[in-house]
């Protein structure tokens, strides 16, 4: 694996730059979506603890 | 007197009476091709080369100056309301509002722009070209505008937004428009060409941007 | 001529606003809304007037033009008085004169054919035609709002608290024209408090309901877009 | 599977829970093996040496930037013609990544550039007509967010992303006809299909990568804003009426 960093000849930094911009930008994008995702999943328990019955929930009895 | 002579005759009165804004266009275009001199510098040569685009520009800015308050006027007070319920075609009723927003904020740039083509030392024929591509072309801006307006009439503050929506879709008839001034002075293309797609465009826009106005004033009036 | 609405149900911003509203009203009748405030009688006038779109539900006029929908029958007179400030009286009633369509209709007499400034005098606003309307006063500013409907025969008056910012003497005046539209065979259906003494006024009382549980919507959707239509 | 289950936001989230494991496992491979590909299959170009490496990124991205906004214009229609309840949740959930893309498209594309030209920022007609995309992105997003009631929202975004649509390619005509018009800059002459099948083929892997890593994150998005439809509701509903669920309703009365 290393002697694939060795033999980079010029320019090897602007492909280095490329994708880790890549990576940055999918990881940002999946971080994103998941720390969202974790925070609406809580709200929505916090107000179906708090009783307020979204319409579409059988009513309990 | 029919309905759409009626309309045009009343939003053309507002906009030429005191607070309308017919004029506040041809200042600001003033004051957008004036301010150019001090950032690109006095060099008469290298002005009349971006003279053009300087004038063109200007228009394209003053357009969309006026346009937030096309449809936004009439929705806060009520007008908007009683013109969709009328039963008469909204896309006709935005079709009559362009053309009188053009009358009065579009044509008077056209009327002007040879004024201040000779601040930015422009030569006859190049100013004869400019003014020819801003009568054709500015009629695209503001029905490309009235889309702008009609999706973001709901907003507060829609100018700012709208502005940033509608440059992009403008930048064919900014691209057609100096190019064809230039091509007039001796540019590498024809003079022709470039006014043609500008026409072109012009024509689509008559029909795109009624249609796309009437549908988000529409879905706007609830 | 009948109007009848079958089931109206409304949304406003994902909002349920109201649900089953079922009522019909013919010609020469006069259709009072009332209920507490923000229960959403603004908004079933609004939706009469085609403004807003309804949810699901179906509204039909009987008698009336056959290639005209329901709203090219009305006239609104909201909150909002729909005046231009830099415009004097008559330039902005003339306009709606020539802008509105009017309605003719059979067994639909109207004495809504006035010319702009003849409308003017009848609502004692006469002086200020060729005033701006910026300098017209609130009450005088609602007389000529209300002035439209008297330019413009059409037999539906669709009207929001039409008496707010009227003193006494305007209020009767726009019981007297209220009249006389009910009697020339035209419909009113008003959201007001005003005790209108007319023969054959009916009353829409909105409440709220009992909590039970609507079956008739698919649930999952609430809070979406129109999901009536597709399924 | 119709297409009237995945109208059902309940059930289209279950479909999601259900699928997304395999959706994550399938984008993690496929992008492993473009990167291996990319790095060790395809041999160096003779000219540009190891930077044609950058078009293995900027070339699926480009393609993902306009397949992105491709499907919000479907989801347009879907919004304005079928009244497809999730249409415009698909919708705003793409543009966000459509612009992601776009960035990266713009990003990778001008650091292409830089050996050959030695600026950072090269007016060639591609990048130019990509960065006019960028900026129809970041107005399509500046208006969702801006109009806070999501139904109206979405039938506005809807109408101003059909008429994007309807633009782009007008758009794409006068930048390339300026383009020509001025410096004949060209930064990528690889647009022929003449491409050596051991360039071809890692390209097209990435391609497929982006593709699903798109559509991973587009359910994921679509997700969360199914989620905050939902919570919206329910704050409307704890708010709008002294019973949580009293539902109005009216009759005719005589008296």
């Amino acid at each position: 694996m290393d002697s694939f960093f060795a033999d980079l000849p010029r320019h090897a930094e602007y492909v280095a730059a490329v994708y880790l911009m890549a990576v940055a930008v999918f990881g940002g994008l999946l971080t994103v979506a998941l720390v969202v995702k974790k925070q609406r999943v809580k709200e929505l328990a916090e107000l179906e603890a708090a009783g307020i019955r979204r319409r579409s929930a059988k009513k309990q009895g | 007197m029919n309905w759409m002579t009626a309309l045009f005759v009343r939003e053309f009165k507002i906009a030429a009476r005191v607070g309308g804004g017919a004029l506040i266009g041809v200042l600001f275009f003033l004051a957008v091709v004036t301010v150019f001199p001090f950032g690109v510098g006095p060099d008469l040569k290298m002005l009349a080369r971006i003279g053009a685009a300087v004038l063109w520009i200007g228009a394209l800015l003053a357009t969309l100056l006026g346009l937030d308050r096309l449809f936004q006027a009439d929705r806060e007070d009520g007008t908007l309301d009683l013109l969709l319920m009328s039963g008469r075609p909204p896309e006709l009723i935005v079709l009559v509002k362009c053309a009188a927003h053009w009358a009065a904020t579009g044509l008077p740039l056209v009327i002007s722009a040879p004024v201040l083509a000779l601040f930015v030392n422009l030569e006859p024929t190049a100013i004869g070209a400019v003014t020819l591509t801003l009568l054709v072309g500015t009629p695209a801006l503001t029905l490309i505008g009235a889309v702008g307006a009609g999706v973001t009439v709901s907003l507060r503050r829609g100018g700012v937004l709208l502005s940033i929506l509608v440059i992009p879709l403008a930048i064919p008839v900014l691209i057609f428009g100096v190019s064809a001034a230039t091509a007039a002075v001796g540019g590498p293309t024809p003079f022709l060409t470039p006014l043609l797609y500008l026409c072109a465009i012009s024509l689509f826009a008559l029909v795109l941007g009624p249609v796309a106005a009437g549908a988000a004033l529409r879905v706007a009036s609830d | 001529m009948k109007l009848i609405c079958d089931s109206l149900t409304c949304e406003r911003g994902g909002r349920r606003v109201f649900e089953n509203v079922t009522f019909q009203i013919s010609s020469g009748e006069a259709l009072i809304v009332r209920g507490p405030n923000g229960v959403g009688k603004s908004s079933l006038l609004r939706v009469i007037a085609g403004l807003v779109a309804v949810r699901s539900g179906k509204m039909a006029l009987e008698g009336g033009i056959e290639d005209r929908t329901v709203p090219e029958h009305c006239h609104y007179f909201g909150h909002l008085d729909a005046l231009k400030p830099s415009l004097t009286a008559l330039e902005n009633l003339s306009f709606w004169r020539s802008f509105y369509e009017p309605v003719e209709l059979a067994g639909f007499s109207s004495d809504a054919t006035l010319g702009a400034s003849e409308a003017l005098e009848t609502l004692e606003i006469g002086h200020t035609a060729h005033l701006p309307a910026a300098f017209l006063s609130a009450g005088q500013r609602r007389r000529l709002s209300l002035a439209r409907l008297l330019v413009v025969p059409r037999p539906i008056w669709i009207m929001d608290e039409p008496s707010s910012a009227l003193d006494a003497a305007s209020e009767r005046t726009l019981l007297g024209l209220m009249a006389s539209h009910i009697n020339g065979g035209g419909i009113i259906i008003a959201a007001t408090h005003l005790p209108l003494d007319l023969p054959n006024t009916k009353y829409l009382e909105f409440s709220r309901g009992d909590g039970r549980d609507d079956e008739g919507l698919a649930e999952d959707y609430d809070g979406f877009g129109d999901s009536g239509d597709f399924l | 599977m119709t297409l009237y289950d995945l109208a059902n936001p309940t059930r289209f989230l279950s479909l999601v829970e259900r699928i997304m494991p395999w959706l994550i496992g399938a984008t993690v491979l496929a992008l492993a093996t473009g990167l291996y590909m990319a790095f060790f299959y395809a041999p160096e170009d003779y000219q540009q040496g190891v930077t044609v490496r950058i078009m293995f990124v900027h070339v699926p991205s480009a393609w993902l930037a306009l397949l992105c906004y491709a499907m919000m214009a479907g989801s347009s229609i879907g919004t304005l013609v079928w009244k497809h309840p999730l249409a415009d949740v698909s919708a705003k959930a793409a543009a966000p990544l459509g612009a992601a893309f776009t960035f990266l498209a713009l990003f990778s594309g001008s650091i292409w550039a830089k050996p050959m030209w030695g600026t950072w920022w090269v007016w060639d007609a591609r990048l130019t007509s990509f960065l006019v995309l960028f900026i129809m992105y970041l107005g399509i997003i500046a208006l969702w967010r801006t109009m806070d009631d999501p139904i109206k929202a979405a039938k506005a975004n809807a109408i101003l992303t059909l008429v994007g649509v309807i633009n782009l390619p007008i758009i794409k005509f006068s930048v390339d006809w300026w383009n020509t018009l001025h410096q004949p800059a060209s930064v990528f002459r690889t647009d022929g299909p003449a491409l050596h099948s051991s360039i071809l083929v890692p390209l097209l892997v990435m391609a497929g990568a982006f593709t699903l890593f798109f559509i991973m994150m587009h359910l994921m998005f679509m997700r969360n804003e199914i989620y905050a439809r939902r919570i919206r509701a329910m704050r409307m509903r704890a708010a709008s009426a002294a019973q949580p669920h009293a539902n109005v309703t009216a009759q005719i009365r005589e008296v």
